[in-house]
């Protein structure tokens, strides 16, 4: 997923950088985590800086436990592959994930509803499946993450018309109806979505009814504005927790893994390079080499 | 295929796009975004070849170009998007507005087109898997069957073997005879070669035999597979080669923002492509020196 | 597994046999004939497992003296026998005239037995082979089950998924994280580690994980499927192991040789195997000289 | 299968030499075959040396086009995979076997019948499957090179009750009944056997009929002799061929190929080795090295 260069209003950071710290923290040392490009692998990286120095990345096109010295700009990027412990088939790292060997991942979509059914296939509109309003990119390793994962974090901007009641495509399962064993009865393996991190706040699940609640908000956020967002009568936790302020070296670490600010800032900051040259320069700089 | 034949597939970039990719033709490319043959793809536009069906996990620089520049009819596959940059410009204005030409798609998960280049490389009809289930793929995508297990366990999807006309792979070594060798992830490279009916080998290095016999550990692709071995370094650019160049990012943005609109992706067709009489004149294009920046940073990471 | 477990599984052969197998566990080993662990086996015996119930393609040498000892009860798999050298003595006796015990048969082709673990790694119930049509195999175990193609191709056999207890492997070159990297021809390995409940990974050299990083195509098995590592140099001989020693023709084929008679077995078996402590005693008693020739030998052919 | 070092009367080759010089003559230039251990790949090595240079060798160990410099004693020797142009896996190896890359296969065996179906599974004499009389190896990978390769070989000596009008057990199918289009029907996706080469001829099959018949006979052999051996009432073919001596050099080749004579004299030539040393010298000797 894109980040957001518009800073917290009174905050030294922006949604999109409080999103990546506050995400970091769903890792724990030693899992092996099958990360999207984008917010959750600088999530990732982060969480390798501090309190998860040993856990093990995986990309599907085939690399496994790499030292993050690069930030990657797509899964296929050769930087996936920089001293990976294990070099190998795409085939074999889904195998490896319907097997279950990997303890999490992090998602992003453009549609989920309240059970973390995520769509990342089409948006409908006026139109169908077969000529829809948007053509998303699909799947991709997202509907077997989704299926086979120990646990599912998915990531998203919080907007209108992406939280609704009802997703046009499930694309990859979260807690399908919500009814107890659905997901065991419909044959997946993975324990499906834990939270849902936002650019206003983290949602997690009720264990009996599988239906998500809000449970952290962000500094400067309010209840109702999210609400607002949200297609459905949204459930808030008794004991709302706020979101703390990330600690300095963790925004330094932070911006110093995405060393052009091309992950957070997009476009507008690809512009603000002077050139190639200047973008091998800092890579190279924040690599150490 | 004759004894020269089989001893000496060397051609050109050319020459193999020409003898072994026809219109109609159903085909897959190598790599995983990375290791991606771009050169390939812009000789078949070059080479004005339609109605492609290609099948494959993801594979979005290759199908933008290919959508846009009208040489598709049919995609199977999983993923087509810019991950961090954003969605394929190409591809939403053929499915959403059928601009060139409407574009036929079938949803697949990357596992599932995993599984369906392994039961392919098997030579067998068909391959278990446990994803897309409860998910709205399979009720788009009727060639995904739930199965009961025979043997007593819980219900599987079943996905049918792919067997494309022909794939594309790009390798950083090979020989004449057709021995791949590749480095770094290998994506569904080794099933695609051998659930092809033909196989262009493209490499950034030609090797001899005897190299390739002293790291026999590393050839992904036996000799057996190939039909034409051609020879194109920096032949994924824009995208990267492990061991050998990074990735443009930079490259790849521009290209994104340019092709928001229909006029902007036919100019850079026009300049990049068109313009272009073979893949050399691609390379000093971009510039020499732009690449060998990718090179010198690429290696400062990875060398083989 | 706790986190310090989780980053260092370095074993003896002895704690890692007597912590993962026990009497009653099915168990599969990696390597094919060459990089057979057979130090794992010796181990196996010397703690007097029985009853245990072997998935495998071609194991001869492990299952000609497990099943001599004692310790099998139940065979799946392709092959048993000497190749060149002749039948298994032990194996026969066991099946022809139940001694020492009965051994419990079930026949399946090589390739069958692969796609069984490749199934098993894959974590699907079944694969699709087209062996075994037509043959007497099939009239004798009812698991093979011809199924028709859903996708209306002709009939295939389906066999099921291989997920036996424990798999002991053997690899070149290991760190105490459990990653193993292999070289030369590399059997089922790959499939066999990831189709097992629990996995030891014995290897020739252990080295620091920054090793394991410079060259991590060679990795076929990652950490994340090993339980215990062990450190075994010469762990294969008599049989070969790519890269570090040859095969000993010789000291088989005086195995065989003795293993006519169901004494000279035991004899073989006190000398080598119940009068060696470890591993070391039985490289001692082999004679290191012996060990260092085969060593010279390998490496005239093959280094990594 | 073994070898015998009995010479054939009058001559200065023994029946098993001739053997494996005949079979040779089975593979083409540019082929690529797979070959059982002994006779068969003495066989494949000649084939190399003189007509076939560039024939592919494959192992099921997963070991693809090696240089011969070494005589494997199994097929999962460190030998099989040296100066190979592809080391892989087993699965691989018989994934491309059945995906119709290899064109012959050269098999031995205990039991054959004039359809060519070969028992290596267990001859029961009085026993049956379960107590049989001799439990053989099973099939290895010898029922799929038989079910998928392009044609196959089969080399076995010419004995009493080993050619039977039907075999206790069909290990790897040949031509099944030998009714037209049994193999299709089975499902099987190779051309079945070609060719049996024999201690004292070979045979091949007939085209409409499938069934075996006497082709070539060697020297010094009658063909009352043969038909005594075989099971059933056994055709001749009106142009009955005989075998042509094995050349000189053929004979250097072949006796070259296996230096310490371990394949085709067997446990004699093995006692008469001094001990490991002169093997290791012999070998390294042969390989130039």
């Amino acid at each position: 997923m894109k980040g957001s260069s518009l800073p917290i209003k009174g905050k030294n950071y922006t949604a999109s950088e409080l999103m990546a710290i506050t995400s970091c923290k769903e890792f724990k040392d030693w899992e092996v985590a099958f990360v999207g490009i984008g917010i959750p692998l600088i999530a990732g990286i982060l969480a390798k800086r501090f309190h998860a120095p040993n856990l093990s990345i995986v990309y599907e096109s085939g690399c496994i436990g790499p030292e993050k010295l690069r930030v990657d700009f797509n899964v296929g990027d050769s930087s996936a592959a920089d001293g990976a412990l294990c070099l190998t088939s795409e085939w074999h790292v889904f195998g490896d994930l319907q097997r279950g060997f990997y303890d999490i991942g992090v998602l992003g979509g453009a549609q989920l509803d309240k059970y973390g059914n995520l769509n990342t296939t089409a948006i409908f509109g006026e139109g169908d499946y077969r000529r829809p309003a948007v053509r998303l990119p699909g799947s991709g390793g997202g509907n077997d993450i989704g299926s086979s994962v120990g646990r599912v974090v998915i990531m998203m901007g919080l907007e209108k018309n992406r939280f609704v009641e009802k997703v046009d495509f499930i694309t990859t399962p979260g807690h399908l109806d919500g009814s107890p064993g659905a997901r065991e009865r419909a044959g997946l393996l993975g324990g499906g979505p834990v939270a849902v991190v936002t650019s206003k706040g983290v949602f997690r699940f009720h264990p009996e009814t599988r239906e998500m609640y809000l449970d952290t908000i962000y500094p400067g956020v309010e209840v109702e504005e999210i609400k607002e967002s949200v297609g459905w009568d949204l459930m808030v936790a008794d004991d709302l927790k706020l979101a703390p302020d990330p600690a300095g070296e963790e925004l330094a670490a932070l911006r110093a893994a995405d060393p052009c600010n091309l992950i957070m800032g997009g476009a507008g900051s690809r512009k603000k390079l002077s050139g190639l040259e200047e973008f091998v320069h800092l890579t190279l700089k924040y690599a150490g080499r | 295929m004759s004894d020269s034949a089989r001893g000496n597939k060397l051609m050109t970039l050319k020459e193999a796009i020409g003898t072994h990719v026809k219109s109609g033709s159903s085909i897959t490319f190598g790599g995983f975004i990375g290791r991606d043959c771009l050169a390939a793809v812009h000789e078949i536009i070059r080479q004005g070849i339609r109605d492609l069906a290609v099948i494959d996990d993801s594979k979005t620089d290759v199908m933008d170009l290919l959508v846009g520049a009208g040489c598709v009819r049919r995609w199977e596959g999983a993923y087509l998007g810019y991950g961090a940059i954003g969605l394929a410009n190409n591809i939403r204005r053929a499915v959403e507005k059928g601009m060139p030409f409407p574009l036929e798609v079938e949803d697949w998960s990357n596992a599932a087109v995993s599984m369906r280049f392994l039961a392919g490389g098997l030579n067998v009809p068909f391959m278990a898997v446990r994803s897309m289930l409860g998910s709205d793929i399979m009720k788009y995508n009727s060639r995904v069957k739930v199965m009961e297990d025979p043997y007593g366990g819980p219900p599987v999807a079943l996905v049918p073997a792919a067997r494309p006309d022909v794939a594309v792979i790009h390798a950083q070594r090979a020989d004449v005879m057709g021995n791949g060798q590749v480095w770094g992830f290998t994506g569904n490279d080794e099933n695609k070669a051998r659930a092809a009916g033909r196989v262009i080998l493209t490499c950034e290095e030609l090797v001899p035999t005897e190299q390739i016999r002293r790291r026999g550990n590393m050839t992904l692709i036996p000799f057996y597979c190939v039909d034409a071995v051609v020879h194109v370094p920096y032949g994924c650019y824009p995208q990267s080669c492990y061991g050998y160049y990074a990735y443009d990012v930079l490259f790849c943005g521009d290209y994104h923002e340019k092709t928001k609109t229909r006029e902007g992706f036919l100019e850079w067709l026009d300049h990049y492509v068109h313009g272009c009489k073979d893949h050399m004149e691609y390379c000093a294009r971009v510039g020499w020196d732009r690449l060998m920046s990718l090179a010198r940073l690429e290696r400062q990471f990875n060398r083989i």
